[in-house]
């Protein structure tokens, strides 16, 4: 009767597979085929190159403010390969490896940050909800495709990505807890990346881990080593097939770091060492992967730069879109459009017929953007 | 010829609940005390036996994700009927409805969609505690990409929620209390629909426009009737049914034929949906009005306690005093 | 490197003193002196027979809803004791004995509930909260008082209040969040009453315990049987000192029941069975209490007498309030009332002086409220 | 005389922050990335270095619970000045703001009370994604027991920033994001405030009545230029400073003179607070009016992109032919 300690006992698990040196346990390693290995790599490289590319367009002014994701290929796209087609993702805003991996056209991605309402259209099949860039708010959704699926009785999983910071937002508390009690087929992936723009983890949570925070509503919980691409894969793969089996949601905790800035608007100087950013880059996730590829002899000759080849097409068709048509925005509004937004746009139509509207702005410099000074190119 | 029963509001919305769940398997409700209990109001009284726990969910009591988790199930193609216990706490998942149920379609280009309806009882006459008498549709009718709905009494209640559930785009449907319990009327058993975002105009009149909805409605119409007996004057009084989309063309013609209008809701007076109507009001019939619109509304306090709750939410005499006003102006 | 549990394994104690066949734990019997158990036992039976009184007006319809608290006397009174008048205490809506022992006055609780704003006004230098109705919304207000005590340095604690229910909610959340990261001096006291109006524990969240949740936030969590008056004291005993010492907050989790009804409007026999609330029954807070006192002979004679005598005054006060003043409502919108205020208030006041608004409504039975089957009264 | 210094409106936001710091150790301030940071518009910048991490307060990422212990701190008696890093990201805590924030006064009936400030940027112009460009003003105005104020430059941004920190009511404050870097105006060292609750009259005139706020001044003032220039028109213009409690006085009194006005905002047209300033001024000055009020607006869409934002959010072209419709009218 007296002071007990209640059955069970927490725990949290912490997994790594190929860590920063190389060393690789090999009791653990993923049986993924070289033809898998290629195209896992082969990703991480595109998104990379990428983001770099991106960070060059915004600096041109050709694309407004975006999240890079330099540093976090292996937590993304270790995790997305997880998913089938009839698979739902369910990104932030700094998905990008992800996306591309679902088949986001790299155009419409550029899109997207142009300020292009078409940029965030999925395909007519793709089962991959738009970027979402209040924090936290699309773990319900998640949840909710996943009841839905369930409901129908479809064997669809579903993966959600957010960030550390989320984590202190009641809507991944809402999530979670109604994850639990529904038990639905939905996979948590945190990105801890140790930083919320300027907030670092000791100031976002008192707990040690994200991967605890499961605990709070009955769920299992694992820490990963988020730039071993080899562990989150096996992690979420574990998830996705718990999931998929009926046996419920799981929370992943990738620990990473995000090396860039943490928006193209933002100087991380203000709240960061350079020490840190370089002790995280001896633990970048390419350089790992690749030396295990090496090792397996599986490393692709000329892949950066047809790589780079693919972005520059992508780049030129997105350059080639035609000017925005303003009375766009109306359609989308309702599903039928009612007499007053009828009325809008006719104004507007008869507005731009007359010359009255200015032109559609062209890109340039947005005014008073902060230079990046904590956004580095890769420099292999 | 359909039968005909004779139902309470809550009644009428409970068989317009079960008729479209028998319709599509799709539709399923969700909130808070909604399945064994057959909420807080008992609207969905016994729908949770007929149709099972997955389909009439008791959910964890989160606003914000319940109104998150309908749309995540919208978005799958299912179309969730959410319950807000009150409209008093609907705030705890404003970011949901504002952020994401009123903007997927806009965000995805039309590849997704939210059909969903969020109900919830509004308005006081009911003698409840604060956050359990408020009118808050100001807020939902300034949103775009939603509407706005609230009906009148048991008929408009059912026709109403049918179209709302019905209807492709996510639908905020406010339900009176003061009106749950207050009347009955005829209901054909047959499925009845409401066209969404048109008004009614219920009594028709030459002398002055009355416009109402929810629970003003009624207050309106007696209101009319004092004004034919006492003043001779001939009053049309509109049911808006839909708050937003407004249908402006409804108010428009009938101000242009009576000159003189009367706005009147329980929401605070100030920046509320008083001054939408007035303003279209203006822009549509300027030259045909001969009084300013005038605004029988609560007062521009939060709450007041129901001990004082008469003398804030608009009644019979204070319409009736506005009308005269306008009338003699 | 591989699969690791990761340290510290997480864990929830449980305490129990005074189990309800009347075993003492002497080991862990707390050090109250003959009069606080006297005013404690005082407070507990107050706290009952009001509640009951309270379910009488209602039915009456003097007053309007409320929800009663019959069955989590001890949770409440045995937290609340253990405050100063300096430390701050933070309501949720059925906290009748805890508002009744900080001093708030029987007939303010009863202008409260019958719909009178007169009753949400602490005494001036009372450091308690008014009823806060929506659910779980007044945590991040004890973090913000918590803080507010460190940041002026005074020692004040801060204990909060809220239901199991509570803690799906987004603000319960947050506000563990940020007490953990602020290290403020507060208490959480949950009051698990096994229900949240129809949903039970089981449907709220798929953790076993309430406490296990303090692990998401870095925090101590404490599962104590909240029907045992010396075990919940001993609980925030503890955690009040530690809050105190600037160690931080602690999560309390009582596990208790609420025999009666949700609120007057509510049905229990909806939506749980008449052998759950007799199995409970036999765990009353009062009777199991009354017992250890009589052991130790600090029963005192005619105690209910007088205190129904005490609260029988009350509501005859309560009953000679004057009709309520319409116009009251606007001198506390702001400090200083803006011109369109202003406005309002003379139309109205014009308006009741030319007679032509409603008088105050008298007390009457709402319509429509549904009979309480779940309520029954003390036997005792 | 106190010296003048040329500033922006970020470092007279800043300037009006330091000097109340300075001046009541009570303030203090609460955001995401406000400290160490300095704000991810610079707003707060260096003010953790000079007061500390315990009174610039870089909080977790949740809204609702910067504002919620917010309302704590000043139930306490501290006045806090949070920061909500874009006013599209309030909804998350709008139940903390509309149910306590603006309550705690008259629930407890004057015990209590919030002397906070809940600052955010707000507004498009600035080629930022979804959520980053919207105007959710009338959410605010709309609630009883706030204060809704949205300044036009720098000057009357560090004076009403200041009269709000010592206003003891909640204010709303929006900062036009447009306008943190736009232009720089002379500003006294020496703390100057301004009256909440006023608009000010920048231009005198005869012919017209233009109201607007915000980043929207500016474009209001070169619209009368224009029509100064190209019409001779004499338009007076309104900055109304104060959303809520909306000054109606100065409004009315002005068009009492004209006859005629046009409003201007950002935020959608409908149920939006030109609404309340149209049937305000219907109110006051019906029998003056000899045009209906327009109101120029963004359109009543959730968000465009900013690819498309200049064909949506008012301009001068827009003002001007809605200028000369109401004279023509
Ligand atoms: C609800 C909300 N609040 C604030 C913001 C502004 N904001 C954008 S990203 C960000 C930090 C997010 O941190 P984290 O969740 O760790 O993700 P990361 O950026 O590190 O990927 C903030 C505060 C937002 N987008 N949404
Ligand atoms: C935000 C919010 N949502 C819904 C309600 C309606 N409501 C009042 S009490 C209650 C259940 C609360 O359960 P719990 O937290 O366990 O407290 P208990 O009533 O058992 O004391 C609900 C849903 C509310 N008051 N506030
Ligand atoms: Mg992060
Ligand atoms: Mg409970």
């Amino acid at each position: 009767m007296p002071r007990t300690i209640l059955e069970p006992r927490f725990h949290v698990e912490y997994l790594s597979i190929l860590d920063s040196d190389g060393n690789l346990d090999a009791a653990l390693e993923p049986k993924l085929s070289p033809g898998e290995l290629r195209s896992l790599h082969r990703a991480m490289v595109l998104a990379r190159r990428f983001d770099e590319r991106m960070v060059r367009l915004q600096r041109q002014g050709r694309i407004g403010t975006f999240a890079p994701i330099k540093g976090q290929e292996a937590s993304q796209l270790g995790s997305v390969i997880t998913l089938r087609a009839t698979d739902w993702m369910v990104p932030s805003f700094r998905e990008t490896a992800a996306m591309i991996w679902r088949g986001w056209p790299i155009e419409k991605i550029l899109l997207f940050f142009a300020g292009y309402v078409e940029g965030g259209r999925p395909a007519p099949d793709q089962r991959d909800l738009p970027i979402t860039i209040p924090v936290g708010t699309q773990l319900p959704h998640a949840v909710g495709l996943a009841y839905a699926a369930q409901y129908r009785g479809d064997d669809a999983v579903v993966m959600a990505y957010f960030g550390d910071g989320a984590t202190s937002e009641g809507d991944f508390h809402e999530a979670l807890n109604f994850a639990g009690v529904w038990h639905v087929p939905v996979v948590f992936v945190c990105q801890n990346n140790q930083w919320a723009i300027s907030v670092p983890l000791k100031k976002q949570t008192h707990s040690k881990t994200i991967a605890q925070k499961a605990l709070a509503y009955g769920l299992p919980g694992i820490q990963v080593d988020g730039n071993d691409v080899l562990a989150v894969y096996t992690a979420a793969r574990e998830a996705v097939e718990r999931a998929r089996a009926g046996e419920g949601p799981t929370l992943i905790e990738c620990v990473t770091y995000r090396l860039g800035v943490h928006t193209t608007a933002d100087d991380p100087t203000k709240y960061r060492t350079q020490e840190e950013v370089t002790a995280w880059e001896q633990k970048d996730p390419l350089t790992r992967f690749r030396a295990y590829l090496e090792k397996k002899d599986l490393l692709e000759d000329g892949l950066e730069q047809r790589v780079d080849e693919e972005i520059a097409e992508a780049v030129r068709r997105f350059e080639a879109t035609p000017p925005p048509d303003p009375l766009l925005v109306f359609d989308h509004v309702y599903a039928e459009m009612p007499p007053h937004l009828r009325a809008q746009r006719e104004e507007l139509a008869r507005w731009l017929r007359e010359g009255g509207a200015p032109a559609p702005e062209p890109p340039e410099a947005p005014q008073g953007a902060t230079p990046m000074r904590g956004q580095r190119l890769t420099r292999r | 010829m359909t039968p005909i029963t004779k139902l309470n509001m809550v009644k009428a919305l409970n068989l317009a609940l079960l008729q479209e769940m028998e319709r599509d398997p799709d539709v399923l409700i969700l909130g808070e005390d909604v399945g064994v209990d057959g909420g807080v109001f008992r609207v969905t009284d016994d729908l949770q036996r007929k149709f099972g726990s997955q389909r009439v969910i008791d959910s964890p009591l989160a606003e914000a994700a319940i109104i998150g988790t309908a749309v995540g199930m919208a978005l799958y193609g299912l179309k969730p009927v959410c319950e807000i216990q009150f409209s008093g706490f609907a705030f705890q998942c404003f970011h949901q409805i504002e952020n994401h149920a009123a903007r997927y379609r806009q965000r995805s280009q039309g590849r997704f969609h939210c059909q969903m309806v969020i109900r919830m009882p509004y308005g006081g006459g009911v003698r409840a505690l604060e956050h359990h008498t408020e009118s808050e549709e100001q807020f939902y009718a300034h949103v775009p990409g939603l509407k706005m709905v609230i009906p009148s009494g048991p008929r408009t209640a059912r026709a109403l929620l049918t179209s709302a559930i019905r209807d492709p785009d996510p639908v905020v449907f406010f339900e009176s209390k003061a009106l749950y319990h207050a009347a009955k009327e005829e209901i054909p058993e047959d499925p009845e629909t409401l066209p969404i975002g048109r008004a009614q105009v219920v009594r028709e009149g030459v002398d002055l426009t009355l416009v109402a909805y929810g629970a003003m409605l009624r207050v309106a119409r007696e209101a009319a009737d004092v004004l034919q007996a006492e003043d001779r004057v001939e009053t049309e009084v509109i049911d808006l049914l839909t708050i937003a989309p407004l249908d402006r063309e409804t108010i428009v013609t009938s101000v242009g034929k009576t000159g003189r209008a009367v706005v009147v809701h329980e929401a605070p007076r100030s920046f509320g949906p008083g001054a939408e109507v007035a303003a279209s009001i203006m822009e549509g019939a300027f030259l045909h009005l001969e009084a300013p619109v005038r605004r029988v509304t609560a007062n521009d306090v939060s709450f007041v306690g129901f001990a004082r709750e008469k003398a804030n939410i608009p009644d019979v005499a204070r319409i009736v005093a506005a009308a005269r006003e306008t009338l003699a102006f």
